[in-house]
């Protein structure tokens, strides 16, 4: 009986009803991928879909909801933030354009974050028209995130190669586990910033090709399609790793925030005014601040 | 098919099929067009693991359900089942008893059968030799089979032939008048058997009564009319006896003969005035040449709940009207299934918007044409009334009249109980349980008396004539030739008084034929034959002697006034073996048929048509679009279904032609027309052939007419119109159009 | 199935059970059969509450094709709302195939023609039916006159009632032609 | 829960012979917009000799629903007869239910501009959903709720050949392994469809 099925599937490919519309999930791959769900072969999505979203995703989001600005209470608890002096001279480190940009993004990433959060925890909201909104606010900021993310990609990302002081930097997770104001080898950014540029870039266009792909549905690609992948595989896939992802791009966004806001006190300012103070660079960024002496900027 | 035995319909019923052992389908495709009787097929292979055989040009959805499936070049129906005789005859599978007391000339049918070896039907028909032996052998071996057949077989220039030759094929097996055999002609509308019964027909009156003087005056007693004042409506009275044009060939009749197309004969005049009700007249061959027809119309009147696409096809600038007629949910009246029972189709609502029914139109054309009075007068005559009710008294008028196909018990009042009890009778042999009890369900006809049981299986001798059972007609004479044609000694039905043949009841022979005594006053009342016995004394008499009032006769498989006595292969006018049209060519040219002169062989040899046009053109249906498919695609759920007209083609011939699935292509026809269509690829046709479904209009040669319906009337799917493309062709007997077996090429577009 | 599946479905349907079901046992039938064996229960009054209160069940036949299925159509008021299942009909046992399962929507489809119409050089014009019947009749009559009665050609249906059909051909036969026919020639 | 108290569908491809009555029945039964296909008919391998079949395929009304499991807001419920339903007011259209979903269920019908989707819509199996029943608001969200009116689904009530079954599932195993038997093609006993979804669940 099953063997039956499979073969039938594997036809059914290239044989199929006419007259069932132009739906790339609806239409003719409708049978096949019936046919071949879970089947030995197939890419067992749909499963893991169902598993994923069944039993891991909530528990793992809502992990990281709490855990981290759980872990970053203890820490401004036990170690404290960061503070520098203000009286020294301020370096400017980040141009207007650098700054609008950012802001941009931060005001899509206050938008995206919550509302997806609010669609994963629907049941909580009751479901209904408010998480709906959510659900268009969410697709509708992606629009912000866009136009931000491009010009925030190429305006740094000559400073966001890998470099020696990078593992330097991660073997003493960036000097935040002591309150001790010894250099901390690092670039123009350290290691954690390089970290969250490449998620939120990179990790971002994929964030935004997930997500249009399983706003927009029912639509066919030829050059995916080509590879055998159905449409409902696709979405499955992008499902699985719109979620995924966004799991560490919330860890991040957090870290980002707690670092900006409380771990060191006034560094948002720097991307308010373009100033950072220099015992902060002189730290923090220690390579970076080495440079400047050789380049004679300061 | 009434020439070889009586009665043109189907002789068992759809649920009877579920008793046969073996069916096999030729030309038809109820999984699609009947989608519903499909499923008695289908419990016939659960119940007696009945095999489906399906003889076909095309793989059909009813053939993914058959156990054989043969792959036949369109049109040669005819060798493929002398192919089957041939076997049958050489192995003495036949019934010898059933063939010599009830068929008449079958040996003259061995002697043809002789000639078509399998080896020589094999290329005639492309049918594999050992497989024709399977089949037939299987055929043969598992009694009852019944015989399926619809419009693949008879849409044939030589479709009077192929119907003669099915029945031929089932009473050398001996499989009719049996439980479970028969030869069951699926019709294609609702009303198909009603309306014909009725004889919408240019060449016989209501009840196949014919044209003759003797009929015109029989219709005009009864109608309560005046001969000689009907003779006054016509032309001269000689156009009173001659046949009418046919739907096939009304064009014909407009263009009069004019730039190179056939000659008419018309009382003296062309055709001027055209009414259609109901009648979707895009779906008729050759597309091109009815829009030339409508364009040179004085005036065209349309009459149905849709737009008809005529209006849209012709580029006539005045006097098209366009009327809104009632669908037939809102008027009520009979309608008669393919079995030859009626039921009743009650009124659901009120006629929406400003349509009117049929009846309606007809009668205020009527009252303007001044005979209004004569037309209604019928209904009045029963019980002397000043006024009539329709349908009823209709109704009962068709019943008081037709006697020959037996309408005598159709009363409005026994049909009406049928159909409100519809679930007291048996879903496989239709008998009522209950208060129905004694009766078959819808009186399928003949249904002689008032009281009969109506007949759910023609021609069956194992039944009672008061329930349902008879013997073939008398219709074709005493003797032929020296040879007897009254049934064999013994095979009358049972109970009969007579238990042998006998000839047709007249008033003259009722008392020595039944062995009864008839009082004065009967003497008085009967009518001169059982078909014009007004006063039912004859049927009467005869249900009580158990005796059908239409004699006990052979079948015959000779008709002696056809072209072709015992039927005969002929290729068709286009045909795609050159080398076949020399051995079997078609007919000669026949003037006057039906009016118009009709080419045969003048059109078959006028060029060896296969070189230019390859490829064999086949039309076909759709499960969810119906005849012209002007009702359907006004549905938007329907229409959904297949909204764009397409080509089912061969991937490897369309690779030939680099069409790409899903692309467009031309299809040319030898007419010198075209249509612009989607391409469809599809394992379902093979390499030789294209099969296009015939529902769709709206697009006329690769032009999209849309523009021309009215406002708010355009339905959710148009198309390119199949009988743009079909081909010259018409039967030599009932001028049905071969839209089945024709020619054209194909292009990449 | 796994325990814990079946205990977090069963928790998802303690939470969440909704109990609107009707005795279902009167509409078992051989082939769609819906026993009852414990899932069903007889409805309330309120549960049972009729959508179209007031409606009949009319007995009619679909005019798709010849099989002749069985339709019921429930009418409310003048108005067909809804088509209902001839289970007990005896050729067709409730079935349909597409066409008959939207007879209804033939009867209500949005691009009926809803008025008499006449193409008047070129364009499309409504009229009534009086003076459509009139000019109609007019034109009947001259031509009967002046060319005799087989100028005119009539095409019925296989569509229309066995009445209607029987009608149509006499009102040919009176007109004085034997120019009629419909789709079924053999 | 065992299987014998639910409700199922069961498509015999045996009988099914494509004539799209049950889709066609079901959009007009419930009034569906235009590219919401509650129930749907597909061939496959058409023209195929020996290969060519026809199924019709809707909502499974699964055992463990993986729609239900999958859905961030719960709109899902499933009735006590098995039944599996929807609220429409919760959906938020996210279409999660569809990528769970083994048999592509789940329709999202075109809603306002930009070609975005709605809430989700599916087969009820004629139970409509939880306003009141037979009330205006269901029959407008969901369609008739024939269950309730003690009659059967409209697809399978107007299956031309009786293939699609519905039933309680012991009830349409009875009817599908009796057609198998006196058909003399030996013995299934368990329809296809019923476990290869969700009973692969380990």
């Amino acid at each position: 009986m099953k063997s039956k099925y499979i073969f039938i599937a594997l036809i059914a490919l290239t044989s199929l009803a006419f007259g069932a519309s132009d739906s790339a999930i609806w239409g003719k791959d409708l049978i096949a991928n019936i046919a071949g769900y879970d089947k030995e072969g197939s890419l067992h999505l749909g499963k893991y879909f169902t598993l994923l979203q069944s039993t891991y995703f909530k528990p793992l989001f809502f992990g990281v909801l709490v855990g981290v600005p759980a872990a970053f209470f203890i820490h401004y608890a036990v170690i404290g933030p960061m503070i520098f002096s203000h009286d020294r001279k301020k370096i400017y480190v980040f141009t207007l354009f650098n700054r609008v940009v950012h802001a941009i993004s931060a005001i899509s990433f206050m938008l995206i974050i919550p509302t997806g959060l609010v669609m994963m925890f629907g049941s909580f909201f009751g479901g209904g028209s408010f998480v709906r909104l959510c659900t268009e606010i969410h697709a509708i900021s992606t629009l912000l995130f866009i136009i931000s993310i491009v010009p925030m990609f190429f305006m740094w990302v000559r400073w966001m190669f890998i470099h020696i002081d990078d593992i330097k930097w991660l073997m003493i997770v960036g000097g935040y586990l002591n309150k001790d104001k010894k250099p901390v080898p690092a670039g123009r950014f350290n290691a954690g910033q390089k970290t969250w540029f490449w998620l939120a870039t990179l990790g971002g266009v994929l964030m935004i090709s997930t997500g249009t792909a399983m706003y927009f549905q029912d639509f066919k690609l030829e050059i995916i399609a080509s590879y055998g992948i159905s449409q409902i595989d696709l979405l499955r896939a992008s499902a699985i790793t719109h979620n995924a992802l966004g799991i560490g791009i919330l860890a991040l966004f957090l870290v980002h925030i707690y670092m900006s806001v409380f771990a060191i006190k006034g560094a948002i300012h720097s991307m308010i005014t373009g100033f950072k103070e220099e015992e902060e660079v002189e730290i923090l960024h220690s390579s970076f601040y080495k440079e400047l002496k050789e380049k004679k900027e300061i | 098919m009434a020439n070889t035995w009586g009665y043109g319909a189907m002789t068992n019923s759809l649920g009877d099929i579920q008793n046969a052992k073996a069916i096999i389908i030729f030309g038809a495709n109820p999984a699609v067009n009947h989608p519903v009787g499909f499923q008695h097929f289908l419990k016939a292979k659960e119940r007696n693991n009945a095999k489906i055989i399906v003889v076909d040009p095309v793989f059909t959805k009813t053939a993914a359900k058959a156990d054989y499936y043969c792959r036949l070049r369109p049109g040669t129906d005819i060798p493929f089942m002398y192919g089957m005789l041939h076997l049958i005859f050489k192995n003495g599978w036949h019934d010898k008893n059933f063939i010599k007391d009830r068929v008449y000339a079958m040996d003259e049918v061995m002697e043809e059968a002789k000639k078509w070896n399998p080896k020589k039907v094999e290329d005639v028909t492309g049918v594999p030799a050992d497989k024709l032996i399977q089949i037939t052998r299987l055929y043969a071996q598992s009694t009852p089979g019944t015989l399926i057949w619809a419009m693949g077989l008879t849409q044939h220039s030589i479709g009077s032939s192929n119907t003669r030759l099915a029945p031929i094929l089932q009473l050398a097996l001996g499989n009719m008048g049996e439980e479970g055999g028969g030869t069951n002609i699926l019709r294609g509308h609702d009303n198909v058997q009603g309306a014909t019964d009725m004889c919408c027909l240019s060449h016989t009156l209501p009840g196949y009564y014919g044209l003759s003087d003797g009929s015109w005056k029989y219709f005009a007693s009864s109608w309560g009319v005046d001969y000689d004042w009907l003779k006054g409506r016509f032309h001269t009275k000689e156009w009173m006896n001659k046949k009418g044009f046919t739907l096939s060939r009304w064009w014909a009749g407009v263009l009069d003969g004019k730039n190179g197309n056939d000659k008419i004969h018309n009382g003296g005049t062309n055709l001027k005035n055209l009414i259609v009700m109901g009648n979707g007249i895009t779906s008729i061959a050759q597309q091109a040449k009815v829009k030339e027809g409508l364009d040179n119309l004085d005036m065209l009147v349309l009459c149905d709940p849709f737009v008809n696409e005529a209006a849209i096809l012709t580029d006539k600038q005045d006097d098209v009207f366009i009327l809104p007629a009632a669908t037939q949910f809102e008027t009520s009246g009979s309608v008669t299934a393919t079995n030859r029972a009626a039921q009743w189709r009650n009124k659901v609502i009120e006629p929406m918007y400003e349509s009117k029914a049929d009846q309606d139109i007809m009668f205020e054309l009527a009252k303007r044409l001044g005979f209004y009075e004569q037309l209604t007068a019928g209904m009045k005559i029963k019980e002397n009334k000043k006024d009539f009710q329709w349908p009823e008294d209709a109704t009962d008028e068709i019943a008081r009249i037709i006697k020959t196909i037996g309408l005598t018990g159709w009363t409005a009042k026994r049909l009406k109980k049928h159909s409100e009890n519809w679930h007291m009778f048996d879903e496989i042999s239709g008998r009522g349980y209950g208060e129905m009890k004694g009766e078959y369900y819808g009186l399928p006809w003949p249904c002689w008396t008032e009281k009969h049981s109506g007949s759910p299986i023609l021609y069956n001798i194992n039944r009672s004539v008061a329930e349902g059972g008879m013997g073939f007609r008398n219709r074709f004479g005493l003797e032929h030739d020296g040879v007897d044609l009254l049934a064999g000694k013994g095979s009358a039905p049972k109970g009969s008084a007579n238990i042998d043949g006998y000839p047709e009841i007249t008033k003259d022979n009722i008392e020595e034929v039944l062995g009864i005594k008839l009082t004065a006053d009967e003497k008085r009342r009967i009518g001169k034959n059982w078909k014009v016995d007004t006063s039912n004394i004859i049927a009467e008499k005869c249900m009580q002697r158990g005796m059908a009032p239409y004699g006990n006769a052979k079948a015959r498989a000779k008709v002696w006034t056809f072209p072709d006595p015992i039927p005969l292969h002929r290729e068709s006018l286009h045909s795609a073996r050159p080398d076949l049209v020399k051995e079997y060519p078609s007919y000669a040219d026949k003037g006057n048929h039906y009016r118009v002169d009709t080419q045969y062989i003048s059109k078959q040899t006028e060029k060896d048509w296969s070189k230019e046009f390859p490829i064999n053109l086949i039309t076909g249906r759709l499960v969810n679009l119906n005849g012209a498919g002007m009702e359907n695609r006004a549905s938007k759920y329907l229409a959904a279904l297949s909204p764009e007209m397409f080509c089912n083609i061969n991937p490897n011939l369309a690779g030939i032609h680099g069409i790409r699935d899903g692309s467009m292509m031309w299809i040319h026809s030898p007419e010198g027309t075209k249509i612009k269509v989607k391409a469809k690829y599809s394992y379902a046709v093979s390499e030789d052939r294209v099969w296009i479904p015939f529902h769709f209009a709206g697009h006329f040669q690769g032009e999209d007419l849309s523009h021309k319906y009215p406002n708010g009337t355009k339905p959710y799917a148009v198309g390119e119109s199949a009988n743009t493309v079909t081909n010259y062709g018409y039967d030599i007997v009932t001028q049905i159009p071969e839209t089945k077996g024709g020619l054209c090429r194909i292009e990449f577009a | 199935m796994l325990k814990s599946t079946y205990d977090a479905l069963k928790a998802n349907i303690g939470r969440r059970s909704f109990l609107k079901m009707a005795a279902i046992a009167t509409a078992a039938i051989a082939t769609s059969a819906l026993a009852n064996d414990g899932i069903t229960r007889s409805a309330t009054e309120q549960e049972i509450k009729n959508p179209f209160p007031g409606s009949e069940n009319i007995k009619t036949i679909c005019t798709a094709c010849s099989v002749g299925c069985g339709i019921i159509a429930e009418v409310q008021n003048g108005v067909w709302v809804r088509q209902e299942v001839a289970q007990d009909h005896p050729i067709s046992l409730g079935g349909h195939c597409c066409k008959g399962a939207d007879m209804i929507d033939m009867v209500r489809s949005e691009v009926r023609l809803k008025h008499p119409m006449v193409k008047e050089g070129g364009k499309w014009k409504r009229l009534s039916w009086d003076e459509a019947l009139d000019r109609i009749s007019a034109k009947l009559k001259s031509a009967h006159e002046k060319f005799g009665a087989d100028s005119a050609m009539f095409l019925g249906s296989a569509k229309m009632s066995t009445e209607q059909a029987y009608y149509f051909r006499k009102f040919a036969a009176m007109y004085g032609t034997n120019n009629i026919d419909h789709q079924a020639r053999i | 829960m065992s299987e014998s108290s639910r409700l199922k569908f069961y498509c015999d491809e045996n009988r099914c012979i494509g004539c799209d009555g049950c889709s066609v029945a079901c959009a007009e039964a419930h009034e569906l917009p235009s590219g919401v296909n509650r129930r749907k008919v597909v061939t496959l391998n058409e023209g195929i000799e020996g290969l060519e079949y026809s199924l019709s395929i809707a909502c499974m009304h699964c055992t463990d629903a993986p729609c239900e499991e999958v859905c961030p807001v719960d709109c899902f419920y499933i009735r006590e007869d098995g039944i599996v339903l929807h609220d429409k007011d919760i959906c938020i259209g996210c279409a999660y239910c569809l990528y769970a979903c083994p048999f592509g269920a789940p329709q999202f019908p075109q809603d306002g501009a930009f070609g975005t989707k709605g809430v989700m819509d599916k087969c009820t199996m004629c139970a409509g959903g939880p306003e009141e029943t037979n009330s205006h608001t269901e029959r407008e969200l969901y369609g008739q709720n024939r269950i309730s009116e003690g009659k059967v689904p409209v697809c399978a009530a107007m299956c031309s050949t009786k293939a699609l079954l519905v039933g309680d599932s012991n009830e349409v195993s009875n009817i599908y392994r009796e057609r198998v038997l006196s058909a003399g093609h030996g013995v299934k006993t368990q329809p296809y469809g019923w476990n290869v979804a969700y009973g692969s669940k380990k």
